[in-house]
């Protein structure tokens, strides 16, 4: 396992009115971009819980993006709002205990930026993979995983 | 109250009366001002044509030096000194490359926090009715224009002034000295500035149409805040009417000279003499008055 | 659980990149999965009953597509599926195209990542459940907010076809700006001429409810379900009795007390007035700010000469409710104020041009006025300042607009148009007068619009400048107006008689306030939003409101009309069926969970979740938790992450379904 | 069976040697708030005169949390894989009296109907050297319930403080036997168990009468006392979680991912609310005050009725690391006196 | 002491509180939580440097007696989390009569003795020695001479570490926590009726003990807090495993604070910072 290339795993927590359909102008458009990320799609980014990211990282995600409409362009009018003010929060927490704030990302890219979408996709896959695979939690998962004889 | 004090070369030279006339009104208005140990040339009209970073490094040189220097505030009489002054603040502030550079140069570190004033917002600071207070003399017949030129307005964004196309703080400080402004149109148009030297003709046909504009609104005297507006209206105006017959001549005042009018102080120590347009029967107006009263 | 997965080539599409084939292959091996196959194109007939027939064949109960993006097909598949019997919310789509094939051009990569794809949706329908739409009751009776012409155009669509309307008019009379205008582009055609029917037919329609000098004070409920309160505000005059003789106008004893605001001020009316002879209703009202009995207790005047006794000094602001099924907002324009700056920013305003100085400086509806037959000079060309006819005229376009520095960024679209109308107009008037129009682009996109324009400059021999200018003043009773002529790039200084400022079309002063009335978001310059700039023009972010007109961006007549009759088709949708089916993606309260601190409560933006009591056999309340009114829910979320306990779940994307998702993202051997 | 003399210095070289022979060697932590596996010899604390820890050291025998299968799920079917039992050998050096007695008396409900394996493993592979103490404060309470400073109980080997740094370390069992006899070049000096003096080990009066109490409770499961001790607690399971002999434990399964995960037994407390909430929604002990009865009754009764043993050792942890102060010894002997009053009164 | 009792009884006497919660000492005069019933009851009432606990947790623990209102004494701190619990819903005004108490510091551990040493931490940041918000004022004021800040240096410790280091240093404080929740159930905001933790479909944060359990436990927990706690540091203290929980609290109050410049539960009618925005909210991590 090791011994082969790191390859950064990515999951992304996208808004469905803007971030999906960014994403998915940037198909239509034949935008390439790499296949580390795994999308996920919620209606906004109202609907993110922390309890998502940190649930991510500990299934074995080196990094998670987070991404939705630009302010004022809420097809909820407010949920990214809510959704940024605990951003502020939940970021410097996890910095605090120590997940470095270079694995988590978060981005506003609307349905008419789908190459702003793979801009920021393999921005994030690339400085993840500089910064190298999520030991700090693949240590933990050793607790509960089937010991390897 | 105490200014730190930024006087430019234009006011320990050819403005030197606006030098006299500035101390001796803030004499009389109890306001101290610390001149700015070795100071050096703020860059003027000329060192932004010449180096970007000249430009921006020599007035930051005087910021730093008044900032050691212990001061808050700095007045710099002279529009295009503000200008200069103000401009360099604002590119310190928002270009780290110019600022960096501009450390470098002067090998010391750049803090920000320092105001600068110009002659009108001093008096605004000082205190409209501070000045009312002083009235010594009625002036209120003189119908006052107040000239802006563009030095003290634009740009906007940096100096955020007054409306450099509708401007009124100097009308505001003329009226605390109880003299009546007149609305005129020609506040800010330019008056040709640096061509002075080289295209005389230019700063003659600019400065003529200002004049005009003024005496066509009853203007009995033109005030000024900027020692260039004032040498190419006063300095300019005797040829200017030379060249265009039938013109009458109209006194070009600072607003300190104005405001030390109203006080009642010494018209020498103003500096009143000093100017090409005879300032005389101005002042003989006024003492007429005195006597009539 | 029996899940289906059906994987979808899209031609060469998804086939080209994604191993199809074996990405079938792969999740017939995924737990749960008892039938799983690719097919060339999913989405078609044979494709679909592929999937029918599993359906029947295999019993499944749920189903996973792999093929392309949700937006594309997630209705086609869940109508497919929901054929064959299976609920349409046990159906997932894995967007195998846009996210993958099209994207991607390693084969095994993508292959890998779409089988991930697939396996991550597998995972989240285990855990989806049968959901069934909701279904609301619809008032089948619309409110148009605004009598201009949008709202009049509206209201009369929706009544013709057979439906009652409310039409809520803020100023006495109905008719807007277009009843100020003098004549219309392109064709100049009176405005009044066309205009007039329409608004008497409005006031004779035994379908329309007009109420004329009211405004919307309140709305409460949601999409076809609304209940408004409208404020009618005291005319002093009973409407039922008056006929509209005009004894009392003719009689009231302060003539010249007021500025008309019809006339943009270049004209008086008496306290007691109707804004215009063709206004309707044509039932005065009187400025109690300026009458004299209201003043002084004393004249009464209107009141003697009333044979009706239709006057009411007495009379208090009525409020009224309506119940109704869809709101139309048409609240259309206002022009922007040059001469007063705004205080935050000294240079925002254009008092060089001297507008509200110099008399003879006017904006578009004032030259409107001057050029109107019905207008203070009955259509005589004259300046304001002395009356006599102006020989030189400057018009000057994009006056707040496209201008952040001043006004506003945006093009307010119909100055072009309309200047070009007035230096015309003004040309068939004063033969030897010059019109001289300074421009920074003509903009004259619309049928025969370029047209007229050139005709402007052509036949009329109208003077186009273009540039800018920097400042007008008076001397010597003309006004000099300088500015640049960038094409021939010189200084230009005219001294004119009149100037006439094509000034910004701004949203009106309270629009940002009715619009968090109804709950619809709205932009920075106070315009209404529209819910789609392309698909969805006419709806606005709430379901069941719908916009017309210069209400949500600068537009002119022709355009406002279409609008309106849009916003009218809109709402008869929603009046053709008796209940109206939602999306059941929705919050649900978990009751014996919620601790009732109503952070819900706080984050919805659509007032969904209300606050219930819950009781004992006694009556006795137990507690008080949040509960979601599904009507309102528009089922983004935002109080199920905010909610610490998870009481609260959006149906569809509860948190299992999702925790399923990231548990299963990653390939494990 | 002998008694040995041992120095600080015997104990190192022993503690040394079995780091090195691969033993798990545990000893109370420096800031003597549990007790933790040493890595070296530096760290061994031995003194007679600590604090109980503030946790217990039951975790050694009956882990926090522990694994007890891992599952992989495959299309269909899943297949178990068992959790490797590491089973090599522990040594704990200054258990107290009341931490050492409470391995027979948990043992007692792990071995009843079903051999819990995972415990006795661990036990089985686990020296237990007691060490006399000399700590006593308000909260213990050791000799109400049958203990004493110096009882034997559980250990395999005690010790006895002589002088200040040497021991006189009895051997208890068989399995202490023989580790004597494997580390035989430290046990070597031995002395008569007779002339070992006790004296200066203060042995703490008696609090109350644990009979009285059992035969109060027998009689008074509702009892005003109960909601007065409910209104009191917060229902938190500190003193479940410190307590040598709370045994409850929750098993869980827990995935950590979609293929895959384990089943766990955790510990658990009478003191949470969902610990006896069915699935039906209904919870028999909905209230606070059953809660703590019942952590009460258990201990002093039912695990008596069922295995004639107190379920406490009287170390007084509970009391000490109890946010709001429940002082279970001073609750006792409130009891003992309504014992008292009852019997008086017929 | 007189004055506490004296209005207590009269709040029984006149029937306006069914019960009043309070600090009373035990056998040993170590003061600790006491629910007083009757105006006997509340002869037993003390307050002292030992008053440690916030007994505004039992607010929501213990049941609102019927036509009558709660009594509680409380702290300056303590009070702030009733006012949290109003901002919150979990209390109405009207059903509580807060005697406040001057306060002179309070001991750091039940069973250390007061000194500048064993102050508890928050004691010297504390703004409200004297209420702001009470029905009742009681006791005096005396000087106090304060505790050094031992955490702040641990919190600068930590900022200046990189994330591995803070990670390790957290793994290390983690692999301690036995998930007994005593940090929840002494937490007066920690009122829901199913905690997160406690919730198995899905089950967002392993209920072992395990780091990775702990880890999500502790950040979630702290989470659910920011912009709420105030800080009354009693998770900290019951703590058995002694780990630096109000470093967390903590770390978001700054934020809170920085970002925002919001205290909870100083105003009963201030909005909460969560559950309202603000459009111009920083977001310059935000690509």
């Amino acid at each position: 396992m090791e011994t082969e290339k790191f390859e950064p795993k990515i999951v992304a927590f996208v808004c469905n009115w803007c971030t999906y359909t960014g994403a998915d102008l940037a198909g239509t458009s034949r935008l390439k971009q790499q296949t580390n990320a795994r999308l996920i799609r919620v209606p906004c980014t109202g609907r993110i819980d922390p309890v998502f990211i940190i649930k991510a990282f500990e299934k074995g995600a080196d990094g998670v993006l987070v991404s939705g409409c630009h302010p004022n362009d809420c097809h909820y009018n407010t949920g990214n709002f809510h959704a940024r003010r605990r951003w502020i929060f939940f970021r410097q927490l996890l910095d605090f205990v120590g997940i470095d704030s270079s694995r988590l990302y978060f981005s506003w890219v609307s349905a008419s930026e789908g190459k702003k979408w793979v801009d920021v996709v393999d921005g994030v896959i690339n400085s993840v993979r500089e910064k190298g695979p999520f030991n700090g939690y693949k240590k933990l998962n050793k607790e509960i995983e089937i010991p390897v004889k | 109250m105490n200014f730190g004090y930024y006087p430019g070369c234009s006011l320990s030279g050819t403005a030197k009366e606006f030098n006299l006339s500035l101390k001796e009104v803030l004499k009389n208005l109890d306001t101290d001002l610390q001149e700015i140990n070795d100071w050096c040339c703020c860059g003027a009209s000329s060192a932004h044509s010449a180096s970007h970073l000249l430009a921006i490094a020599l007035p930051a040189r005087n910021l730093m030096l008044a900032k050691e220097q212990g001061m808050t505030e700095v007045v710099a009489p002279c529009a295009a000194c503000f200008n200069r002054l103000k401009v360099s603040q604002h590119e310190l502030k928002t270009d780290e490359h110019i600022r960096i550079k501009t450390e470098e140069l002067l090998e010391t570190k750049y803090s920000d926090g320092l105001e600068v004033l110009n002659l009108i917002s001093l008096f605004q600071k000082i205190g409209l009715d501070k000045i009312k207070s002083h009235n010594k003399i009625d002036i209120s017949h003189l119908n006052v224009a107040c000239y802006y030129g563009c030095l003290l307005l634009r740009p906007y964004d940096i100096l955020k002034f007054d409306d450099p196309e509708k401007p009124t703080l100097m009308e505001e400080v003329v009226k605390a000295t109880g003299a009546k402004p007149v609305d005129w149109n020609f506040k800010v148009e330019c008056c040709g500035a640096a061509h002075s030297i080289a295209h005389t003709e230019i700063v003659e046909n600019l400065s003529m149409k200002i004049l005009d504009d003024a005496v066509h609104h009853k203007a009995d005297v033109i005030v000024v805040a900027c020692p260039m507006c004032h040498s190419n209206l006063d300095m300019r105006q005797k040829n200017i009417i030379k060249h265009n017959p039938g013109r009458m001549e109209i006194p070009i005042l600072y607003l300190s000279q104005l405001i030390g009018l109203s006080m009642g102080l010494n018209h020498k120590k103003l500096g009143l003499d000093l100017h090409f347009i005879d300032t005389a029967p101005l002042i003989a107006s006024l003492i007429e008055k005195e006597v009539a009263v | 659980m029996r899940i289906g997965v059906f994987i979808c080539h899209c031609g060469e599409n998804i086939g080209r990149t994604v191993d199809c084939p074996s990405v079938a292959k792969a999740c017939a091996n995924f737990s749960g999965v008892v039938h799983a196959e690719d097919y060339k194109y999913m989405c078609s007939d044979p494709g679909q009953n592929l999937i029918k027939q599993a359906i029947k064949e295999k019993n499944l109960d749920a189903v996973v597509v792999g093929s392309c993006s949700p937006h594309m097909h997630e209705k086609t598949f869940r109508k497919a599926c929901s054929d064959a019997g299976i609920n349409p919310y046990l159906v997932e789509m894995a967007n195998l195209r846009e996210h993958c094939s099209w994207i991607h051009d390693d084969v095994p990569l993508a292959t890998k990542k779409a089988i991930d794809l697939v396996r991550m949706l597998v995972e989240k329908v285990k855990f989806n459940e049968p959901l069934i739409p909701i279904r609301v009751p619809v008032t089948k009776r619309a409110l148009v907010i605004g009598g201009g012409i949008s709202g009049i155009q509206a209201s009369l669509d929706i009544a013709n076809a057979g439906y009652e309307v409310v039409l809520v008019e803020k100023e006495p009379s109905i008719g807007g700006h277009m009843s100020q205008l003098s004549e219309t582009f392109p064709t100049l055609d009176c405005s009044q001429c066309i205009l007039t029917p329409r608004m008497v037919e409005v006031y004779q329609h035994p379908r329309i409810k007009l109420m004329s000098y009211s405004e919307v004070e309140n709305v409460e409920g949601f999409i076809g379900n609304f209940s408004v309160t409208i404020r009618k505000k005291a005319r002093s005059v009973k409407d039922e009795l008056c006929t509209g003789c005009g004894l009392c106008v003719q009689k009231c004893p302060i003539k010249k007390v007021a500025l008309s605001d019809f006339d943009e001020g270049l004209a008086t009316r008496p306290a007691m007035y109707v804004p215009f002879p063709q206004a309707v209703p044509n039932i005065p009202v009187i400025d109690r700010s300026v009458c004299t009995y209201f003043k002084t207790g004393k004249c009464q005047l209107c009141k003697k000469v009333c044979g009706r006794e239709a006057i009411d000094f007495e009379q208090q602001d009525q409020f009224i409710k309506e119940d109704v099924g869809a709101i139309i907002v048409a609240t259309g324009y206002k022009l922007y104020t040059i001469d007063k700056k705004p205080d935050d920013n000294p240079i925002k305003g254009y008092g060089e041009y001297g507008y509200g100085k110099y008399k003879n400086v006017i904006n578009g509806l004032q030259f409107e006025r001057i050029a109107s037959a019905s207008g203070p000079s009955s259509g005589e060309m004259i300046r304001p300042s002395d009356k006599t006819v102006p020989k030189k005229i400057v018009f000057i376009q994009c006056v707040g607009s496209r201008d952040e520095s001043k006004g506003f960024s945006y093009c307010s679209k119909i100055c072009c148009m309309y200047t070009a109308k007035h230096a015309m107009l003004y040309k068939h008037k004063v033969h030897d007068g010059e019109a001289y129009v300074f421009y920074m682009d003509i903009r004259a996109g619309g049928k025969n619009y370029d047209e007229f324009v050139r005709r402007a400059i052509e036949e009329d021999g109208v003077k186009y400048i273009r540039g800018r200018v920097s400042k007008i003043f008076e001397e010597n009773g003309k006004l000099i107006v300088k500015g640049e002529d960038t094409i021939a790039g010189v200084r230009v200084e005219i001294d004119a008689d009149m100037v006439v400022l094509a000034t910004a079309m701004t949203a009106q002063s309270d629009s940002s306030k009715l619009a968090q009335t109804l709950s619809v978001s709205y932009d920075k310059y106070g315009f209404i939003n529209e819910a789609h700039p392309k698909l969805k023009p006419v709806e606005t972010s709430t379901g069941g409101i719908f916009i017309a007109g210069a209400c949500n961006a600068p537009r002119d007549i022709p355009d406002s009309v279409s609008m309106a009759s849009a916003a009218a088709a809109k709402a008869l949708v929603l009046f053709g069926s008796d209940v109206l089916e939602r999306e059941p993606v929705v919050a649900k309260v978990n009751e014996a969970t919620c601790a009732g601190c109503f952070y819900c409560q706080k984050v919805c933006a659509y007032n969904a979740v209300e606050q219930k009591e819950i009781k004992d056999r006694q009556g006795n309340v137990i507690k008080v938790v949040a509960y979601v009114n599904s009507g309102l829910c528009q089922g983004c979320g935002t109080c199920n992450a905010t909610c610490p306990s998870k009481s609260i779940e959006l149906l569809g994307f509860k948190d299992d379904q999702i925790y399923a998702q990231i548990n299963s993202f990653a390939e494990v051997f | 069976m002998n008694t040995y003399v041992l120095s600080k210095d015997h104990l190192n070289k022993l503690a040394q040697e079995l780091l090195t022979s691969g033993y798990k060697v545990i000893s109370p932590s420096k800031d003597g708030r549990r007790f933790v596996s040493i890595s070296s010899i530096d760290d061994l604390v031995i003194s007679p005169n600590l604090k109980p820890s503030a946790v217990s050291m039951k975790e050694f025998f009956f882990p926090k949390t522990e694994t007890l299968f891992y599952y992989k799920r495959s299309k269909d079917e899943y297949d178990l894989i068992d959790a490797a039992e590491e089973n090599h050998p522990q040594i704990i050096f200054g258990a107290k009296p009341c931490d050492a007695s409470a391995i027979p008396i948990v043992s007692k409900v792990f071995n009843w109907d079903y051999k819990d394996e995972f415990f006795n493993k661990k036990v089985e592979n686990t020296i237990i050297v007691g060490l006399a103490c000399k700590f006593a404060d308000e909260n213990c309470f050791c000799t109400s319930v049958g203990l004493s400073p110096i009882s034997e109980k559980g250990s395999d080997l005690f010790m006895i403080p002589l002088s200040d740094n040497n021991f006189a370390c009895k051997v208890i069992t068989e399995k202490g036997e023989e580790f004597v006899s494997n580390h035989s070049s430290i046990f070597t000096e031995t002395i008569d168990e007779k002339s070992i003096n006790t004296n200066d080990i203060k042995i703490p009066e008696k609090r109350f009468d644990s009979k009285e109490v059992k035969a109060w409770l027998d009689k008074n499961f509702n009892h005003h006392l109960w909601d007065e001790l409910g209104e009191n607690c917060l229902g938190c399971a500190q003193c479940a979680f410190a307590c040598p002999t709370c045994h409850c434990f929750d098993i869980v399964d827990e995935e950590c991912n979609h293929t895959c995960g384990r089943r766990a037994k955790n510990w658990d407390a009478c003191q949470f609310e969902i610990f006896t909430k069915h699935a039906s929604g209904h919870n028999p002990r909905n209230e606070q005050d059953k809660r703590y009865r019942q952590r009460i009754s258990h201990k002093f009764k039912y695990y008596t009725d069922k295995f004639d043993e107190i379920l406490c050792t009287g170390c007084g942890r509970c009391t000490r690391g109890c946010p709001v102060l429940t002082d279970i010894g001073i609750i006792l002997e409130d009891i003992n006196q309504l014992a008292k009053e009852s019997i008086s009164n017929n | 002491m007189k004055q506490l009792i004296d209005i207590s009884k009269e709040l029984f006497e006149s029937k306006k509180v069914g019960y009043i919660i309070g600090y009373a000492e035990d056998k040993f005069k170590r003061v600790k939580p006491f629910v007083a019933h009757s105006s006997s009851d509340a002869e037993r009432f003390v307050f002292s440097n030992y008053s440690v606990n916030n007994l505004a947790v039992y607010l929501t623990r213990l049941l609102k007696p019927k036509e009558s209102k709660i009594g509680i004494v409380a702290k300056g701190c303590d009070i702030k989390s009733i006012i949290a619990l109003i901002q919150e819903n979990q209390i109405k005004r009207e059903d509580v009569i807060i005697i406040g108490v001057n306060c002179n510091g309070v001991v750091n551990q039940i069973d250390e003795q007061f000194s500048k040493e064993n102050t508890a931490i928050k004691c010297k940041y504390c703004q409200v020695r004297t209420p702001a918000h009470y029905d009742y004022l009681v006791g005096e004021i005396k000087d106090v001479d304060l505790p050094e800040d031992k955490n702040f240096a641990i919190m600068q410790k930590l900022e200046s570490m990189n994330a591995e280091e803070r990670w390790n240093f957290w793994e290390a404080e983690f692999e301690k926590c036995v998930k007994c929740y005593a940090c929840r159930q002494v937490c007066p905001l920690c009122y829901c009726e199913q905690c997160i933790v406690d919730k198995s479909m899905p089950r967002w944060i392993d209920s072992s003990a395990t780091v990775k359990g702990n880890f999500a436990w502790n950040m979630i927990r702290a989470f659910h807090l920011s912009g709420r706690c105030i800080g009354c540091n009693e998770c900290e203290r019951a703590c058995p495993a002694d780990i630096p929980l109000s470093l967390l609290n903590r770390k978001m109050g700054m934020v809170a604070m920085n970002e925002f410049n919001y205290r909870h539960g100083t105003d009963i009618n201030q909005p909460t910072l969560i559950g309202n925005y603000n459009v111009n909210d920083k977001e310059d991590f935000i690509m």
